[in-house]
């Protein structure tokens, strides 16, 4: 039973990781394929907030009357890798509005039949 | 005053110019002021190459916090040797893209490119230079935006498609390097590499750090093209612009493999990578198949680009084949090869551009005849593609020697004669185009034009990539000695009967 | 109780994903992705990760969905059906899940204070940091001083997103003769959005002041303010938002960003410290500390401002070109 | 003590509203009804909560911090439900009323 207690919370984070990732890897389409990147990457940042969370912690800001606080470091690096997908989110739906322009389309078989012709 | 400083400056001088490339508002002003912060870097990094095979390791405390509470950048000899392989070839790719660019990008993006190009440049500094796990992640993906930024700036509708393709796989690959850093971060509490590498070496078959660095290995072989995660980089190479191409072909899955060497030797340490996890035999079989699937997928393209891709998918596997070896000469191989491989497929990269330029096409058809009318871009095509293949005096017979040494020396017979083997398919492919060149007459493209030569802006930077192939094809001490040295540091924590040179060590002694 | 609620909404999460999977209808599976977005910034609260919720709802909930709504109009919003249906990527999918869940087998107890990485590096940041950087808010100290290195890398990945996206799509020009658009028949939403606009962007400096002391800072600043701009832009039509801030400011405005930053690094270089040293910039190192990180925050607010807001215009813009027969 | 009966009456009778508003956003038939039902979410509910949540503060600087929320939400929730049922409009959408009267004259 602490088996589960200790680690229901990362086996969750897995599957909802696995869910993005077969989103990205099997959809066709490439707007839905950003989306599951988005939510792939949105998971492995519960993973990181999770591994930097104290039980009866609190948020790490000084408070008086608080002794334990979470680990910030994990917030740290989650904040930063946040707008790295963020960045990447932009610039992945901007090669989609372009590819849309180019090949009328945005369903990946469609246009690799396309490309294969020329 | 800044000596203490020179640690930093490959990073922040092209992250301070990349902005200021876009104030700069005018096109050639932009060329300008990039090629020299390019130019600027490569001498700081030559000079830290110098210094870190005098002194061994520096490092620099950014923000003035010792490690391991900020971030600590590092730099030995192997990181040097890739870090000046990077600048140097960003600075002649700049110097040739002035002309390039003008042809194929269109006129309102010229400071975009530069801009993106310093950004690039940046991320590859940074992964080259940093001490920090997670820091490597952060310029990984600066490089890698930027990268994507670079490809789909070309004319060619299809090359919106490859960046497409390879910002999916790419982000997918920085992700699993994100889960990895994340699963060591967990069991150790800190990032710093050196930090990690001894916390690391407490746990002995942890199953968390085992995942942790199949999850990075597999992130880091996406970024590096190994075989069969190879997939994103042939279209990205053949639709991106020639400039492009020959500046990612020689650096960006070149600063992957060195993030592979540094995750193996450095963090985990080899004993653990390859004789607890077996790695060596993964990474072997895959660097062979890559070889032979690759070259053969090579000799079949029309398209050059597409045929020298392919080309740069085999190469990795050479290098990776290095890294298998287990030995610090496999090591030196294949770091020696990260370096020549820079050197050939730079100038193969521009040759093909330099063809683009004068005639707008890169079918072998375009090829034809043009031994005669284009006869110095040629010449250097075929003296880049003589080192591919691995002729003596060239730099690439140089990497290959050794690699067959180092397969001689662990008692891989048959990995060397594969390895020959493997050559002999590069003269397939470079023949093909060697014989289009200057034995048959041109083709419906060029036939009855009259084919200029190059710009000489286009000649220099290539020019200057084909004697440097011949120099250290002949006066190997400067590269030898760099790789030698890097080579040994990075195996100190294989056990010592199998670093030395003897050739009585058989397979069965190591296990 | 925190279990409890954990466990409701990672349930909720899974439900949310599993949903995206299977609809075809883009419109909804974006939505869906806002709601997850937002749902994880509820669990980051729950875990004590204030200042990731705030961004993750400002930047998942928010700026993404909108982009990618934007993208939808573009694109349209029917997912096709794709009849070849191959087991590769299941297989991939559960392969890579079961690596996962074999390393989760000896990770450390989920909230044990005991666990390693509560351990070695992270206890100095939290008891020294309010004396070593003078700030209460732990995060904003290791963030912006211990690990600045990173913050500069990621506004540098902002102005790479930026860059990427003008060289795709372009800006959008100024046209006067278009300037009587928008969404004109809507008179209580022009009303509320001229009451609430001022109001958000007085909150984005609030934010970006305030980031030391509480959840906040320069980026989450920078997102909310270019969401005001944003609100103007969808509410009095994008060729008068232009007209107020040119795409051609925002452009010098993002490059200023990195500027700031990295000059601050390149100033403490030249007063004898090093890269980033905030301790050189004042005689007390306190005061030092302070200075330097509300500087570079200003920095990273700025540049994420404009970059945000431009790649808004681009995105608009060619929604406009797209509606123009 | 008094405080803390009446913050919990208004949570409850705000949960109570958050949940017949799901409801009805699930059981109503068109589009303008279930858009009816999710404004009570928005508007009610997120008021008693936070009326619920004030109570039970000291009174300092977060009750007016949730305050500020407060207001912002009656500026906004209302707002967003008056312009999606307008853009509906706009765009053609008939209420059930409508809808069946438009069938009556075709029939007829």
């Amino acid at each position: 039973m602490s088996f589960i207690i200790d680690y229901y919370n990362y086996w969750i984070v897995v599957f909802l990781m696995m869910a993005g990732f077969y989103i990205v890897i099997s959809a066709n389409n490439l707007v839905k394929k950003v989306v599951g990147l988005n939510i792939f990457q949105t998971s492995v940042f519960m993973m990181y907030i999770s591994i930097g969370k104290v039980t009866n912690g609190s948020a790490p800001i000084v408070a008086e009357g608080i002794t334990t606080y979470s680990n910030p470091l994990p917030h740290v690096l989650i904040l930063t890798a946040i707008v790295v997908g963020v960045a990447t989110t932009a610039v992945g739906l901007a090669l989609i509005v372009r590819i849309k322009r180019a090949y009328g389309t945005v369903e990946e078989n469609e246009f690799k039949d396309k490309d294969d012709l020329i | 005053m800044f000596e203490q400083h020179l640690l930093v400056l490959p990073i922040v001088l092209p992250l301070i110019a990349a902005p200021i490339c876009i104030l700069l508002m005018k096109s050639h002003l932009a060329w300008v002021f990039a090629t020299i912060i390019s130019g600027l870097s490569f001498f700081i990094s030559v000079d830290l190459l110098f210094a870190t095979l005098e002194q061994g390791v520096l490092n620099y405390a950014v923000g003035g916090w010792e490690s391991p509470w900020g971030i600590e950048l590092r730099i030995d000899a192997a990181s040097a040797i890739v870090l000046s392989v990077v600048t140097g070839i960003s600075t002649l790719v700049l110097v040739y893209a002035k002309e390039s660019i003008a042809k194929e990008i269109d006129s309102s993006r010229h400071t975009l490119f530069y801009s993106a190009h310093l950004l690039c440049l940046t991320g590859l500094s940074g992964i080259l230079i940093t001490g920090d796990a997670f820091n490597l992640f952060v310029f990984l993906e600066i490089s890698s935006l930027s990268t994507y930024t670079l490809v789909s700036l070309a004319s060619d509708k299809r090359c919106l498609t490859a960046a497409f393709r390879y910002l999916v796989m790419g982000t997918i690959g920085a992700t699993f390097i994100l889960i990895g850093v994340g699963m060591m971060y967990m069991k150790t509490g800190t990032l710093n590499m050196l930090d990690l590498a001894n916390r690391i070496a407490e746990y002995d078959g942890n199953r968390t750090i085992n995942t942790g660095l199949a999850f990075i290995l597999v992130g880091v072989s996406i970024k590096l093209a190994l075989f069969p995660l190879h997939m994103w980089l042939p279209p990205a190479y053949t639709h991106a612009p020639s400039a492009v191409s020959a500046f990612l072909a020689s650096t960006a899955t070149k600063v992957a493999v060195y993030v592979m060497i540094r995750f193996i030797f450095t963090i985990y340490g080899a004993e653990y990578v390859f004789f607890t996890m077996d790695m060596d035999i993964i990474l072997m079989v895959l660097a062979i198949v890559a070889i032979f699937k690759c070259s053969f997928m090579a000799t079949v393209q029309s398209n050059i680009k597409t045929v020298l891709a392919y080309s740069s998918v085999a190469q990795i596997g050479y290098m990776i084949l290095g890294i298998s070896l287990v030995s610090s000469t496999g090591l030196m191989a294949g770091l020696l090869h990260v370096f020549n491989h820079a050197l050939m497929k730079g100038a193969l990269f521009m040759a093909v551009g330099a063809v683009f330029y004068r005639i707008g096409s890169v079918d072998i058809k375009a090829f034809q005849g043009l031994g005669k009318q284009m006869p110095l871009t040629m010449a250097a095509f075929a003296i880049a593609g003589l080192s591919i293949i691995g002729v003596p005096l060239t730099a690439g017979f140089v990497s290959k020697w050794y690699l067959v040494t180092a397969a001689i020396e662990q008692q891989h017979w048959i990995v060397a004669f594969l390895v020959l083997i493997g050559s002999l398919l590069a003269v397939v492919y470079i023949g093909r185009i060697l014989e289009a060149a200057y034995f048959k007459k041109p083709s419906e493209l060029t036939e009855g034009k009259t084919i200029k030569e190059a710009p000489i802006l286009m000649l220099i930077p290539m020019w200057i990539l084909v004697i440097a192939n011949i120099y250290f094809g002949i006066d190997t001490s400067l590269s030898v000695t760099a790789a030698d040295t890097a080579a040994q540091w990075l195996t100190q924590s294989i056990p010592e009967p199998f670093v030395s040179i003897p050739s009585v060590v058989t397979e069965e002694t190591i296990k | 109780m925190a279990v409890f609620i954990d466990l409701m909404l990672l349930g909720m999460l899974a439900i949310t994903a599993l949903r995206v999977i299977f609809l075809k209808d883009l419109f909804a599976v974006v939505m869906l992705f806002g709601i997850y977005s937002f749902l994880s910034a509820l669990i980051f609260v729950n875990l004590d990760a204030v200042d990731v919720a705030f961004t993750e709802a400002a930047v998942g909930a928010g700026i993404s969905t909108v982009l990618m709504l934007g993208t939808l109009a573009l694109t349209g919003r029917k997912e096709k059906t794709n009849n070849h249906k191959s087991w590769l990527p299941l297989l991939v999918v559960v392969a890579t899940g079961a690596a996962l869940i074999y390393g989760t087998l000896d990770m450390p107890p989920f909230g044990d204070p005991n666990n390693p990485a509560q351990q070695h590096v992270a206890p100095r940041y939290i008891q020294d940091s309010p004396q070593e950087v003078g700030l209460p808010n732990m995060v904003t100290s290791v963030l912006a001083s211990y690990r600045g290195f990173d913050t500069l890398g990621e506004t540098a990945v902002v102005f790479a997103a930026a860059i990427g996206v003008f060289s795709l799509l372009g800006l959008p020009k100024r046209d006067r003769a278009a300037i009587e658009s928008g969404l004109k028949s809507h008179l209580v939403l022009r009303v509320v959005a001229k009451l609430i606009i001022p109001l958000i962007l007085l909150f984005a400096l609030y934010v970006q002041f305030h980031g030391d002391y509480g959840p906040g800072g320069g980026f989450q600043a920078g997102v909310i303010a270019a969401a005001a701009i944003i609100l103007y832009a969808l509410v009095f039509g994008l060729p008068l938002a232009t007209h107020v801030l040119q795409p051609s400011l925002l452009k010098v405005l993002a490059a200023l960003g990195v500027l700031i930053y990295a000059g601050t690094g390149v100033v403490s270089l030249f007063l004898g410290g090093n890269f980033l040293d905030y301790n050189v910039l004042a005689s007390d190192p306190i005061a030092g500390q302070h200075l330097g990180i509300i500087i570079i925050e200003l920095g990273v607010g700025i540049t994420v401002f404009a970059a945000m807001l431009a790649i808004f215009y681009a995105f608009a813009g060619q929604a406009e070109r797209k509606n123009i027969p | 003590m008094i405080l803390e009966t009446l913050s919990i009456i208004f949570l409850v009778l705000g949960a109570f509203f958050s949940i017949t508003g799901a409801i009805g956003l699930f059981r109503f038939p068109d589009f303008f009804t279930r858009v009816h039902a999710a404004s009570i979410t928005d508007s009610i509910a997120t008021l008693l909560i936070i009326i619920g949540l004030i109570l039970r503060t000291d009174f300092g600087l977060i009750a007016v911090k949730l305050l500020f929320i407060l207001i912002f939400l009656l500026l906004t929730s209302p707002t967003a439900s008056h312009a999606l049922a307008k853009s509906a409009r706009h765009g053609g959408l008939l209420t059930m009323a409508e809808t069946r009267d438009d069938k009556n004259k075709e029939a007829h």
